[in-house]
């Protein structure tokens, strides 16, 4: 699937909660179910420091695409971060670093992405794309 | 009797609701909401009277500086000032530190220096310090609080030493609620000729202050944290500091005379006050302060008091609550984790319920790490709130935990 | 075409007579008078949605903390500034100037250093440097200006030394009302790798002000002089400045992490923000800056122009009037005195007649020191004013002058 | 006459003044006839620095009564003076001291006295109050 196509796929999902409470237990369903980071994981780099709540970020680069894993020590935004990970994961920093990721507006979760929340999460997208561009970067370098 | 049906109507604002849900303020100590005495006293000077103060011969200039003026003097009474000139305008509860951190710090703080400060301290009343002694090479010492959130006196007769050169203490501690025995503090300190600040934050609107009978140096408060609008706060202090001390910006409205060669400075308060202040800021707050006379100190605080009574027993229901700040006395400010649920969380969903609190470390780190927790949530309680929104707040705290686990 | 009567039904304090004859505000550069959406969105803001801003988890404090960093990318835009994190909050241009001379001043002058201040500079752009020269045994040259109230380049080139750390110059005289060259200055300033601070108190509501083409380093102005609340102001700055300079103030809102032993601070614009600004104040600026450009700037700016002219047409009918600034290009500021007549003097009984003008040095005495005069009668015209005010005005100088012969 | 009835007897006088033009026509009057001081008594000690006019004030001790003598750079101002100087000149330190002075604000001139205009007239009551004070204390300490 494309990014694109996932990202429809989850706005479809989320169409079905008519109520912000069913939507918030989705998403800490979502959160408790993320992969938990292997300690290691848990570092100084890796951390994505907001004022409210602590975000990590991992990433991996396996036959010229980029493998995500996170995690945050609030639930619903491990929850939000494991949306945006099954989004992003998988495809090429080219399609990473281009990608529109319209659809946590589109499901009315714009607020927790605002910059004023410090919950981590808008830093975790911007450094989402520096991973693109970096390996971008280094791919055109290498070819 | 006090009547918060009445009161609620003086607030616009209450009446709402946010997500189809009754509207719940419980963030009264990051801002505390306007009534409509404010807002139409800000309206009426925007719409008739507006007009630059000092100096002006014109005579809407002479109607606003009278305002300004005499607001100086609504606020020197609530806080049993007698001399009005020791009402220095600035900009907040921040701004009034950062001048005595520079303006005394200039003048008295030296290589060597020490500063005594609270673990309980908001870092409004720790960075200016850091910053301070970084400049003069002196130091800060910290006086621990125990678990429950209270300081000893004792403890601090034993941090004064012959180097101590101020001491900083809060009034009320906005992330534990602790009311601190602000007048017995002082004594030790001027029983030593330490002279001292208070930050007044979260003391001015929940407690009654009066400052000649602590007999503080320096009090700082912010306007909007009691009831008055945003970019307006206050420093008392005594005259004799005020004097001595050098002044803080320089501009306008403050100097006598200016050439290249020198500047001869106005007394204060004026010396304190550069440039175009915030004179509409100025005259609401003192609207502010004048409507929570009228609706009587007494009876105000005393119901804060019964809520935060009433509020405390309640969340004591929930399974896994963990209260932060269990001093004897305290204000309406309610700190609290849920074993296993963060404190974000707990406050993206009581948001979704109409309840609004605060979450976080509440900017005072220390205490946070006094805890070894990353932050609370808070609920801060106000006059206008009711035992009803209590209890729907509560339902929200057992909604929270049902959805957590 | 611009539409003065259309205008003026947005400003509700100029439809009311003092004593008894209809008002005219001719103060503008004291303060300017607000709009009534500046008006409405202040009472919105209290009403519906004022909550602190930063760091709240629940709705409303989302909602101001959005519509205080969109009321900075409005700003931004106004003055032709890309990256809206170049603008940071403050008080007002005092406050703004304080700033830069105490972070700036703190981190790259030192003893011997020079910084030049024209002649015409305002109090605010004077005081500051004096007070961090004093500190630091630095010095201030000063870049005279001729009789009509002029700077030469030249000049200024032979001031510029391997010593001179800054260069502040006005972009217009709050007396003289002379638009100084700021784009020429910054590129001689540049030249000599020097970096100049741009007071604009006087200049963002009165001249296009494009800072990307001007390039100058540090820019100031006051919300409550262009037609938005008061407490409120601006300081534009690089980033590369932002990011050198040890911030002004310590508080909260301005850290990411505080320990006794260390404080790290956040990015700038909020390494500059300390503790709760005046979000209200800047929210509200923002609209007066919207409500600006939606009236036109173009048409404002020539019809300002306009006024100007006629008034200074028709004043010199006046026997025995001196106009001070007589400036090739000037805003629409018009200094006199009349021959043997004493400003205050002049200046009461305008009051009389309805008129308000202000009087004195206007806080710039070395303007006044340059004449040999204790100051002026200063008439600020803004675009709410008409060419029928400014008959009155004339016409109650010609009262005046009969009534003191 | 007592120092109340002087003041009764100006307020008598701007009774018939009904316009603001009238009343300042009439101060203006006042302040050109006001006696100028010698360039003497132009001196810094007895300057009174407003921000907007200056005021000078000077005081003669004679007979166990004061006279003040003053100027303005402002007519209107000196011409308020005038009537200031004309109420308390000639009567004791202990008479003027404790004067209430109110004829001011029954003729509409408050304002003029605002702390806020800077024009030197609150500071040059201010000084008269002290001189009175001053020599107050003086006589008693001799008697
Ligand atoms: C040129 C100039 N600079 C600075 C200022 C100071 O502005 P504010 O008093 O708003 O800080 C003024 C206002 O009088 C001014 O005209
Ligand atoms: C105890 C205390 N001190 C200082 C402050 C800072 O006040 P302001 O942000 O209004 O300057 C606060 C507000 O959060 C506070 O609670």
């Amino acid at each position: 699937m494309t990014i694109q196509e996932k990202q429809d796929e989850i706005i479809e999902e989320f169409s079905i909660y008519e109520d912000w409470m069913d939507k918030y237990s989705y998403l800490i369903e979502l959160g408790k179910e993320l992969k938990p980071l292997n300690p290691s994981q848990h570092s100084k780099e890796n951390l994505i420091e907001g004022c409210v709540s602590r975000v990590w970020l991992d990433a991996e680069m396996k036959e010229g695409k980029i493998f995500f894993s996170a995690d945050s020590d609030a639930i619903i935004t491990k929850g939000i971060i494991a949306l945006l990970i099954k989004v992003v994961s998988g495809h090429t920093p080219a399609e990473i670093k281009d990608a529109d990721l319209y659809f946590i507006d589109k499901i009315g979760l714009r607020e927790n992405l605002s910059p004023t929340r410090a919950n981590g999460l808008l830093a975790m997208i911007k450094r989402i794309r520096l991973y693109a561009l970096a390996y971008d970067a280094k791919s055109k370098q290498r070819g | 009797m006090f009547d918060v049906q009445k009161v609620r109507e003086d607030f616009p604002i209450l009446q709402q609701e946010i997500y189809g849900k009754p509207f719940v303020y419980f963030d009264n100590g990051a801002t505390t909401q306007k009534p409509r005495v404010v807002l139409d006293t800000i309206t009426r000077l925007y719409e008739i009277e507006n007009s630059n103060i000092h100096r002006g011969v014109h005579h809407l200039s002479t109607v606003t500086t009278e305002n300004y003026e005499e607001a100086r003097k609504i606020i020197a009474r609530y806080f049993h000032v007698e001399n009005e000139k020791e009402i220095v305008y600035t900009h907040g509860t921040t701004d009034s530190i950062n001048l005595v951190a520079f303006s005394f710090g200039e003048k008295f703080i030296h290589e060597g220096d020490e500063i005594i400060l609270t673990e309980m301290e908001h870092h409004a009343n720790i960075v200016p310090w850091q910053m301070l002694c970084e400049r003069k090479k002196a130091h800060i010492k910290v006086w621990k609080m125990d678990d429950t959130g209270c300081l000893k006196l004792d403890d601090l007769v034993n941090l004064i030493t012959e180097k101590t050169k101020l001491i900083g203490v809060t009034q009320v501690s906005n992330v534990l609620g602790t009311v601190n025995p602000v007048k017995e503090i002082t004594q030790i300190a001027h029983k030593h000729e330490v002279p001292i600040l208070i930050d007044g934050a979260q003391g001015a609107q929940h407690v009654p202050t009066d400052l000649s009978g602590i007999d503080c140096d320096f009090y700082a408060f912010s306007g909007h944290k009691i009831y008055g609008p945003t970019g307006i706060g206050v420093l008392y202090a005594k005259t004799k500091w005020l004097e001595e001390m050098p002044p803080y910006q320089g501009g306008g409205d403050m100097i006598l005379s200016v050439t290249f060669d020198h500047t001869e400075y106005l007394e204060a308060p004026f010396k304190f006050e550069a440039g175009t202040t915030n004179y509409i800021g100025a005259i609401g707050l003192g609207a502010a302060i004048q409507y929570l006379r009228n609706i009587g100190l007494k009876e105000v605080f005393e119901y804060e008091d019964q809520l935060l009574a009433y509020a405390t027993e309640k969340v004591k229901e929930i399974p896994g609550l963990r209260i932060y700040g269990e001093a004897p006395r305290k204000v309406s400010i309610l700190s609290f984790l849920i074993d296993g649920i963060n404190a974000y969380d707990t406050g993206l969903i009581l948001d979704k319920l109409g309840v609004a609190v605060r979450t976080g470390h509440h900017c005072a780190q220390p205490v946070a790490d006094h805890f070894g927790i990353a932050g609370t949530v808070r609920a801060s309680f106000s006059f206008y709130n009711t035992f009803e929104e209590v209890d729907h707040f509560v339902a929200g705290l057992h909604r929270v935990v049902e959805m957590f686990q």
